[in-house]
């Protein structure tokens, strides 16, 4: 039996706490609305605008940075089981050196455009 | 990689946190001294007073709350006109003694009916212990008189008599202190023919005596 | 499939989803405590009589008792749903940690990667009720929560992948089998980068920028209340479980120590709580990190780290293989 | 009909229905989160088929990065959360959308269903596949870093504009824009 069926159930058990726990409450809570109540919280002035708004595309760059070394990281697992073997070893180190120093050059040039600090 | 940032120092905001950092000896210890300090803080006995059940252990002059001596309040309204936030309430009438002995004259004399003390706003001042010529009001450490409603925190003269037995007696004098005017008065040596050597130091003598009553 | 793998598996399944709601609470108690007396206090004295043992589950129904509160600016479902999006990811995760060879739910073959791509789902359970609560310091905490936790992945996976390659394997059961003493020194820099990463990861101070509440009150967990917002807390904890848990199991070696034979969970045990504490001491001891030193801490110091440590561990695997 | 075909079958249809709620949904957002339910289904697709570690980088790269890269894209537009008149496409547009989308399924279905048959499952052992790809796929293993680190560059080109103006003197640059348009509108 794989263990992923097992993985599943406890999705499944996640998923039923939700609702489990969520009907507690709507048996146990008190529900009051007010229109007062549910207006956005803003330190307890009237809401100005709206919540959604433009921000900073300086997140971007690190959300970018990320995807870029997640792909390159994750390259790193498979040769986590090779690298003891006679015949790849040492060729994959050097292989997994150079995909890693090119994209390090990719780090470094973002560092050097001053993108990774923040003011 | 151009600067646009040129005259950083004169911004706080956007400069480095390095000169702070150096200030402290590095980042390092700066960080090390911060566990240690936890960590010998963790082995020390804790400071938390548990308040209900171990009652705390209060200065002598703590200021819980205002007691009332009846007997010596004449109804003189000093306090209530003193009180900054108004929250001294007194009534009174007057009364009149018939002489005691024939032919004497009748006496007056004010009888207290209310004296309350609205604690909702009363501020702890201090200010008509102060001013109260006849010692009628004290303050006790008793501090243990909420109320579920704020209306209630308006304690009359009864409930503010109950907090008397509470209030502590007065500290003793501090023996290097000076005398008490009316002491040193009566103390005084009595006056004796004029020497040449007393005489500088009389008005020295005599003048402390005024600023000691006031 | 039959009728006893059935069971089994939901036998398995309901004991992770008891490990999830004890281990969370006590991690919970003794952070009260522990803060509490690095600060001088006592912390919770009450609740049910010894040393206020009882204050979380007294906190727990609390929050079942209070109103949930849904703005009316909001995107209803996604907001109500957010909670669930932040919790399950560290209930799978808690399912494939082993506490000892025979004493784990689910024995992934690549269990080290499945943690780590579990987790990286939790970040979606902060964006999305970031994003809809429809208020202005949620979407400043979601967006600072998403971009720490992106940044903070990273090294974390790095000085992940170092330990598979010192180990060669992926299994989490396999990794803990081949440690011995000796990694406590080879792979220090990737175990201190994973720390790091791990408390910032769960936005614990003094990674806390994205809840940081002197400035933008609780982040993208302001407009919650009541059993939703113990979710996202009861999250956090069982965030702190599931890291300290695989600390230990990556490098201190999980079950090995004196009678691992018959005691190696309560060994796991002990070494993951002995981590939470640290994670607790943390907290404590140092103040918030901002939110540009954050960013270059995890770029300009710990990738840089990781990426040395795994320099070593490949070279050093390579010549002595 | 064994569990693994149900199970296979299950993942399926939750990842087309929540592909299609993706692609009709009228709220941005939304679409993205439907993209997670739908990546991550194809993710447990991977996982029934056995190809363990390719559903594990699915979940870590497309639900943990990628997802969080759509979702911070669409927080830099203004993320509206109704249907909104300017970015809603036409009902003549939906439907032509609809037809064809039906005429590419049908298609589809036409070839592939006649070789459907029950899963056939190879269990790939992670090892293999690291043997292969570090063995025989190595160059392009190799030229896949610098496409990533074209990639990266780019992105940062393209992002550097927004990233190095300040938020002030972008927000004054905009109120500029704004202020000219408004007076090319009066004029």
């Amino acid at each position: 039996m794989s263990p992923y069926v097992v993985v599943a159930a406890v999705v499944v058990v996640g998923l039923l706490l939700f609702v489990a726990a969520m009907g507690a409450r709507r048996l146990l809570a008190p529900s009051a609305p007010t229109r007062a109540k549910l207006t956005t919280y803003e330190s307890g002035v009237d809401p100005v605008g709206q919540g959604w708004a433009q921000t900073q595309v300086r997140y971007f760059v690190y959300a970018f940075l990320y995807v870029i070394f997640a792909v390159d990281a994750v390259y790193l697992f498979p040769w986590a089981l090779v690298v003891r073997s006679s015949d790849l070893g040492a060729a994959s180190l050097v292989e997994i050196g150079v995909f890693i120093g090119v994209l390090l050059v990719g780090l470094v040039h973002a560092a050097r455009r001053g993108l990774l600090r923040w003011v | 990689m151009s600067e646009p940032t040129k005259p950083q120092p004169a911004n706080p905001a956007s400069s480095n946190a390095r000169p702070a950092r150096r200030s402290s000896g590095g980042a390092v210890p700066g960080i090390l001294k911060g566990l240690a300090t936890t960590a010998r803080t963790l082995a020390r006995p804790t400071h938390t007073a548990e308040y209900p059940d171990v009652s705390p252990h209060l200065p002598p002059r703590s200021r819980g709350v205002i007691a009332l001596l009846e007997e010596n309040c004449t109804s003189c309204m000093l306090c209530a006109r003193e009180c900054p936030d108004w929250c001294i309430y007194i009534d009174s009438h007057k009364e009149t003694i018939p002489a005691t002995t024939p032919g004497g004259r009748d006496r007056q004399r004010n009888v207290l009916d209310r004296f309350a003390i609205d604690f909702s706003l009363c501020m702890y001042c201090g200010i008509c212990i102060e001013v109260c010529p006849f010692d009628a009001l004290h303050w006790s450490p008793e501090f243990e008189y909420s109320e579920l409603d704020i209306r209630d925190l308006l304690h009359e003269k009864d409930r503010l008599g109950q907090w008397m037995p509470t209030v502590p007696p007065p500290p003793a004098l501090d023996e290097h202190a000076a005398e008490p005017a009316e002491v040193a008065a009566v103390n005084k040596p009595p006056r004796t023919a004029r020497t040449p050597t007393a005489r500088p130091a009389r008005p020295t003598r005599v003048t402390p005596a005024p600023e000691g009553e006031a | 499939m039959t009728g006893a793998d059935a069971l089994e598996v939901v036998v398995r399944a309901v004991a992770v989803l008891a490990a999830f709601l004890v281990l969370p609470l006590l991690v919970g108690q003794t952070e009260h405590k522990v803060m509490a007396h690095m600060q001088g206090r006592l912390g919770p004295m009450y609740a049910g009589g010894f040393h206020g043992w009882a204050q979380l589950v007294a906190d727990g129904v609390k929050f079942v008792q209070k109103e949930d509160i849904t703005p009316a600016a909001a995107d209803k479902g996604v907001f109500r749903f957010a909670p669930a999006v932040a919790l399950v990811p560290y209930l799978v995760a808690m399912a494939v940690i082993p506490l000892s060879p025979d004493v784990v739910a689910a024995d992934a073959p690549a269990g080290a990667v499945f943690v780590l791509a579990v987790t990286a789902v939790g970040i979606l359970g902060t964006l999305m009720a970031g994003w809809a609560s429809a208020n202005k310091y949620s979407l400043l905490g979601a967006m600072r929560a998403a971009a720490q936790l992106l940044s903070y992945e990273l090294p974390m996976v790095l000085a992940v992948a170092s330990v598979c390659l010192a180990a060669g394997t992926l299994s989490l059961t396999g990794i803990a089998h081949a440690w011995s003493p000796w990694w406590l020194l080879w792979q220090l820099p990737g175990a201190v980068v994973f720390l790091v990463s791990a408390v910032a990861e769960l936005q614990r101070p003094p990674f806390d920028m994205p809840v940081a509440d002197s400035e933008i009150v609780f982040g993208a967990y302001t407009e919650y209340t009541g059993l939703r917002f113990a979710f996202f807390l009861l999250s956090e904890y069982a965030g702190i479980v599931v890291m300290s848990l695989l600390f230990t199991v990556l490098y201190l070696g999980g079950w090995q120590g004196p009678l691992s034979d018959q005691l190696g969970w309560l060994w796991t045990v002990l070494k993951g709580f002995c981590i939470a504490v640290v994670v607790i001491w943390l907290r404590v001891a140092w103040p918030r990190l901002r939110e540009d030193q954050l960013q270059r801490l995890a770029w300009l110091v710990l990738v840089p780290l990781a990426l040395a440590q795994l320099a070593l561990t490949g070279v050093w695997v390579v010549l002595t293989a | 009909m064994t569990g693994l075909d149900l199970a296979f079958a299950a993942v399926g249809v939750v990842a087309a229905a929540s592909g299609l709620l993706a692609v009709t949904t009228r709220h941005v957002v939304h679409a993205a989160l439907w993209l997670v339910v739908c990546l991550g289904s194809v993710a447990g697709c991977y996982l029934v088929l056995g190809a363990e570690l390719v559903a594990l980088v699915q979940v870590l790269v497309y639900v943990g990065a990628v997802v969080v890269l759509v979702l911070f894209a669409l927080m830099l537009t203004r993320a509206p959360i109704g249907p909104r008149a300017e970015i809603s496409t036409s009902r003549l547009h939906r439907a032509l959308a609809a037809v064809l989308g039906a005429g590419v399924t049908v298609l589809l279905a036409s070839v592939l269903l006649p070789l459907a048959h029950p899963v056939d499952r190879h269990e790939t052992d992670t090892t293999v596949l690291s043997r292969e790809l570090f063995g025989t796929w190595v160059w392009p293993f190799e030229v896949l870093s610098l496409l990533l680190l074209a990639a990266l560059v780019a992105a940062l080109a393209v992002s550097r504009v927004g990233a190095r103006s300040g938020d002030v003197r972008d927000g004054a640059a905009r109120a500029e824009a704004e202020l000219r348009t408004a007076r090319g509108d009066a004029s």
